[in-house]
């Protein structure tokens, strides 16, 4: 074991912090600080600065362009983008679809995708859950059916909490293929065209008032079947693999950092009896013990990538990451609202929107936290619950 | 010692109860969050006419109530409906005039007049000492001039008290005093807006305003702590009726959200968790009830801190699981228990927050 | 409702507080607050002056010289008690046999054994779980057949976590009479005399290394059908009974007010950089929130004895009552144990017997405390563990 | 940055696991705490005759090892053996005269050799400047006078290293020395006795002792902290090992014993709390990992401190949770469980417990 960087790492850090500091926009870098809503061409150009340099898909397999960066590697790229300020990648294009299509993708859908999820062509939206399937993935019920010619599927149903969806071109599905034998074994992975007639995307507004999430709903919505990826009925086979594929990002330990830079600036900026709150002994003993606590997952997350990345089966600890991780990012901003004291109140959503000159109230950076808060409560649901993460590790472990 | 109500309060607690029930459906409730006032006045107005404002004063003081009792079991039914109409202002705002002796005002308020209760600043935090606002006696009235901070109900009340000082230093005890302020008054600047749970707050800028002394000179810190002691009595039961909503309702969710073919509630995990909620739920009840029966007695401070902290932690927590134990749908606006969680959390920022009573325990004890 | 004491409840404090103070025995009284080892003797002391003063069955119904005491006295009862210094009154006879006799026994049982139960003539003990049966009580498998003559069971089968079984004279017991119909519906309640050839009690050492609990062993015991209570095969009755019976001291209020005493006596007495512990913020605020606890506990407790006694279903208050409780009694410990700092080590188990002159190390109070932590440590699992609590309370709320 | 061992530090872990596994049983464990000793002169032996001693110091002190990561490989095999032999004592005493260059000793000590290392005092509490033990200079030595507590292994020493005062106020950093003191030497007086956990510990009475100084002079306090800050780092490894066995056996109860008619590792609360507790495990391991990796880098407190801390929480937890989760059983003295969880508890009470260290944490932050 050795926790000091080689120089190779050393020189690898300094790349990626002269690449935040040269080709992260600044507008782009002062919204996510300051914790304005990203447009759609903020994401395209973030993500265009991160193409030209590679970096964008270093995560894929080097024969699809990946850079093949080790645990250490990855650990460093998310840890200096979250502290420059970059929008994480939008991932379902690139970090979701894309490995479906390398892993169970034919050679015509990867050449035609692939690029264009690069390039931006194509923005990409996930259809997994359905108001009636939420941690019970396997008894969705939209339907897609051959039609008569046999080149179609019909597709009718409803899906929930699609992220971005109002931005998306293209949404991938799983969809029921088959009524018979277990649930599971009747789903299919299916591409389908946001235009396509029959599609309609409307907005699901969360709790502190922001929109981010979607239902799509699709009625008799015609979907050529080269449109499948995989055999038809196998789409279950995909979405187990999404579930344990390369997963350095879970612990989300960059943002968590991040975070606790950003309260550690609250605290010390707040005065609490004519002395800074980060000299108050239980709000500093509250920060320290976070510290604490991401300092020891960072290591557990590298540990765990660089025994995966050596073949051995990490998927209990994956999913145990993603416990932890949010367990600790949600701490954080519980401390962060509280460090507000009454200034958390104050909440003027139109300040949200980049550009907008409504007047916000209290310090220039208390406006959103008490929103972030609770909308952060959502990181401890979806991507798998942690009661189903909980239960996966279980099954694994306990058998 | 009895912890049973009197006949008389359990009939008040039922009818603020029942006006909730049947009166508001949340969909009302977020309209009137979202109008202009932040809140209905034609259910403000109804509800005092049903006596449930001048049930919060005593009766030397112009109301028909006034003890700790009297205000929990109102401000448990503000809870349940998550009511954004000016309880609290007229609370706090009719406490100091009671105290000052201001019986007429004390009438108005629970006829239904508006009025707030200004005492925090931008830079006071919970911190009930700091005040920065000067008042200079200018003929036989004052003139004020600072800034007060998130002033509930001030973008709409008629008449406002302010805490001024008329002596010492920014945080000496000493020197503060209360005055009585026309809210169109000349020099009064007020910048309205709604919290992130829905209620009408407000900054106010004050310039060169002529106002009127309530109560001794100078004399105004002991006033402001039983008012902001009755302020996190009122708001610890209104977490209360919050949080019985939000195990209700996560209790009906478990028993009809069926996933992998049973109800969810059949998941022992579930259970056991749904379960603590429960028993923090009464640990907040008890300790609301202490603090409402200690309200005009000398323990009053502990009492009242130590239901703040427990409900605090034990609120946070339970409005947390209710939405975590309900999934993606408690994430969104339009499902009610988003909006009684939000209020149980953003209520640990009136008042003094967990861990300011913690510390003002542990003064209390040292002091004792 | 009122939380100032009536002039009554002032005067019934102040009887019980002058009882402490010249009827508990001062050597027992210092035995308890230096947490020694109490012999049978000093029960036998302490219940005959309980006795006297008709303090020891005042919770029995009123037909059978109870006091009828209300919430608000049988919690006054209890804190006072506790505060002097009283043992708790050893519950089995008084407390879990008597009613059970009360309510089930017939006549000549409740003239034979409810007198000698007083007098202290007989020392009971429990005989419920068995090493194969623990939360799971109705899987008991300790038989009682009936012999040729029909007059007598003969008892096989072996009994655990037998509280203080080394001191006991008799023991009421749950034996399988039949293998009909469900588990619990061939359970029989006996009692059964400890002389009785073939009864063995094996000492089980704790984790800490004191002997408070046995296993009883039966081989062949014969046991007259006169000392059934209640019919055959309907002992789960009485056992069920007995659990939602009378609690009015579940939560052990009396104790957690004590042990925080002593804590904060402790923690004044230990000095930390030249300051009292009691003045260590970090140690300041985990004694505040567990006397916030205690308080709110204390009021939950009589409301819902209040609310017992006016005929109100309290079942699953009662079970919550006990998770409270030993949750906030385990977190004192915990807190007692740390406040030592590096005397919580020294342990000398032979200074835990009263008179025992061995030297102990550190302050004077401190050697039985961390051993104290840990065998405190049974509080949430003996007498239907947090979980097994856990589960009734979701039975009788959720369905 | 690599996080495999070496694969010589592997055969190391290796061989140390083995022989704890092999060759000794939780009953021969009890059997030696039990004795005179408090622990088995035999097996101490045979462990050092293995290098497992040697391997906690550098080459260049004596040693063969002495990286961070060697002591923590180590000491994780303590911990699943619970060892009562003095592995802590020649750790401290060893790592204290290393750094006095005094290789004599160390090589001893890597063969066997028994010392102790005498640093905190009845009223030093976790205060590592804390030293009221006076050394007063006679002839070319020194005379020692004052009070050890709770010195680990000092009964069957037969040196000492002990800290005292040259020089300054009892609370000073400066003017703390080492000495090195023959433990049969006229004026020591020592009271053994074991802890709650098994291992044998002494009081140390010395009166106008003679004693040899190790180190410079005056500078004591810096070997201290050096001395302290790899004990504590030692204690965190054997306190994940006993973590470890304290799940293992957990999960195999889980597994095994029936409720209800099913392996009560079928009831999923318990099935999420034990995953809660892999989960500190692991949180655990990699803290110690960081720890291990800083020891001898300017983070050293800190990783330290932060290792400590989270050991604190996380250990207690799992240690009262594989209490609860098996029950009654683990109550029991004869059943392995308890005595590990014991000794996770108790390790909290060496070089500073869970607060002490989040003190130090927001100290070093402050500095920084």
């Amino acid at each position: 074991m050795d926790l000091n960087y080689s120089d190779d790492e050393r020189a690898f850090r300094d790349d990626i912090r002269s690449f935040m500091e040269t080709k992260l926009p600044k507008d782009i870098a002062q919204k996510v600080k300051t914790k304005k809503n990203l447009t759609k061409e903020d994401y395209e150009r973030w993500h265009a600065a991160l193409n030209e340099a590679g970096y964008l898909n270093a995560h894929w397999p080097t024969e699809f362009g990946g850079k093949g960066w080790n645990a250490i590697q990855r650990d460093i790229f998310d840890v200096e983008l979250e502290a420059a300020g970059g929008p994480r990648i939008v991932p379902f294009g690139l970090n979701m679809l894309a490995p479906v299509l390398q892993a169970f993708g034919s050679k015509e859908q990867q050449e035609h995708y692939l690029p264009r999820i690069l390039d931006g062509t194509d923005w990409w939206c996930q259809g997994y859950s359905e108001p009636g399937a939420g941690s019970d993935l396997a008894s969705l019920k939209t339907t897609a059916v051959l039609d008569e010619t046999g080149e179609n599927y019909i597709v009718n149903g409803q899906k929930t909490w699609t992220t971005l969806g109002q931005h998306a071109d293209w949404i991938f599905c799983l969809v029921r293929t088959s009524n018979e034998g277990k649930p599971q074994e009747g789903i299919s992975f299916l591409l389908i065209d946001m235009n396509t007639p029959g599609v309609e995307v409307r907005p699901i507004i969360m709790l502190e008032g922001t929109h981010e999430v979607n239902e799509v709903w699709f009625t008799d919505v015609k979907v050529p079947v080269a449109n499948r990826v995989g055999e038809e009925n196998k789409g279950w086979t995909i979405a187990k693999y999404l579930l344990v594929h390369e997963r350095s990002g879970i612990a989300c330990v960059g943002d968590a950092l991040a975070s606790l830079d950003h309260l550690k600036h609250i605290a010390n900026d707040q005065q609490k009896d004519g002395k800074s709150l980060a000299d108050d002994p239980f709000f500093a003993a509250r920060m320290a013990q976070i510290e604490v606590d991401i300092s020891a997952m960072r290591t557990t997350n590298m540990r765990v990538q660089q025994a995966g990345m050596e073949g051995k089966e990490i998927g209990p600890q994956v999913s145990q990451l993603k416990i932890t991780g949010t367990v600790i990012r949600q701490t954080i901003n519980d401390l962060t609202r509280r460090a507000l004291g009454p200034y958390a109140m104050p909440f003027v959503s139109e300040a949200l929107e980049a550009g907008s000159n409504a007047e916000t109230f209290g310090p220039d950076y208390a406006n959103p936290l008490a929103a972030d808060y609770f909308n952060h409560r959502k990181t401890s649901i979806y991507g798998g619950s942690n009661e189903i993460q909980r239960n996966i590790i279980a099954k694994m472990t306990m058998g | 010692m009895d912890f049973n109500h009197t006949e008389e309060r359990q009939m008040l607690s039922d009818m603020a109860e029942r006006f909730v029930r049947e009166n508001l459906t949340i969909e009302q409730r977020h309209e009137a969050a979202a109008s202009d006032d932040g809140f209905s006045r034609e259910r403000y107005e109804q509800m005092a006419e049903l006596g449930l404002i001048g049930a919060l004063f005593p009766e030397d003081a112009g109301g028909f109530g006034g003890s700790g009792f009297d205000i929990i079991v109102v401000f448990e039914a503000v809870g349940k409906g998550l009511l954004t109409e000016p309880f609290l202002p007229s609370l706090l705002a009719g406490t100091a005039l009671a105290r000052a002796g201001r019986n007429d005002d004390v009438e108005a308020i629970a006829a239904g007049g508006l009025y707030a209760f200004a005492y925090g600043e931008p830079a006071s935090r919970y911190t009930l000492e700091h005040v920065g606002t000067t008042a200079t006696k200018s003929g036989d009235g004052y003139t004020l001039d600072g800034n007060k901070a998130v002033v509930l109900g001030a973008a709409t009340a008629d008449h406002l008290v302010v805490s001024a000082r008329t002596s010492g230093g920014t945080t000496d005890a000493d020197g503060i005093s209360l005055f009585l302020v026309d809210a169109k008054a000349e020099g009064v600047h007020i910048r309205g807006y709604s919290t992130v749970d829905g209620y009408p707050a407000a900054e106010i800028a004050l310039k060169d305003v002529s106002a009127e002394l309530i109560g001794d000179e100078g004399k105004g810190i002991e006033t402001i702590r039983a008012v902001t002691a009755t302020g996190a009595l009122a708001v610890c039961a209104e977490a209360l009726g919050a949080v019985e909503v939000c195990i209700d309702m996560t209790m009906d969710y478990l028993k009809t959200r069926t996933q992998f073919g049973r109800p969810i509630g059949m998941f022992q995990a579930l259970q056991h968790r749904m379960v603590d909620m429960m028993g923090e739920r009464e640990q907040i009840r008890s300790a609301v009830i202490n603090a409402a029966g200690h309200l005009d007695g000398e323990q009053r401070d502990w009492h009242v801190s130590a239901a703040k902290n427990l409900v605090g932690r034990a609120g946070r927590h339970i409005a947390e699981e209710a939405i975590q134990m309900h999934g993606g749908i408690a994430m969104t606006w339009e499902y009610a228990v988003a909006h009684y969680a939000k209020r149980v959390v953003m209520i640990d920022h009136l008042f003094g927050d967990t861990d300011h009573h913690l510390e003002q325990i542990i003064k209390l004890g040292r002091a004792a």
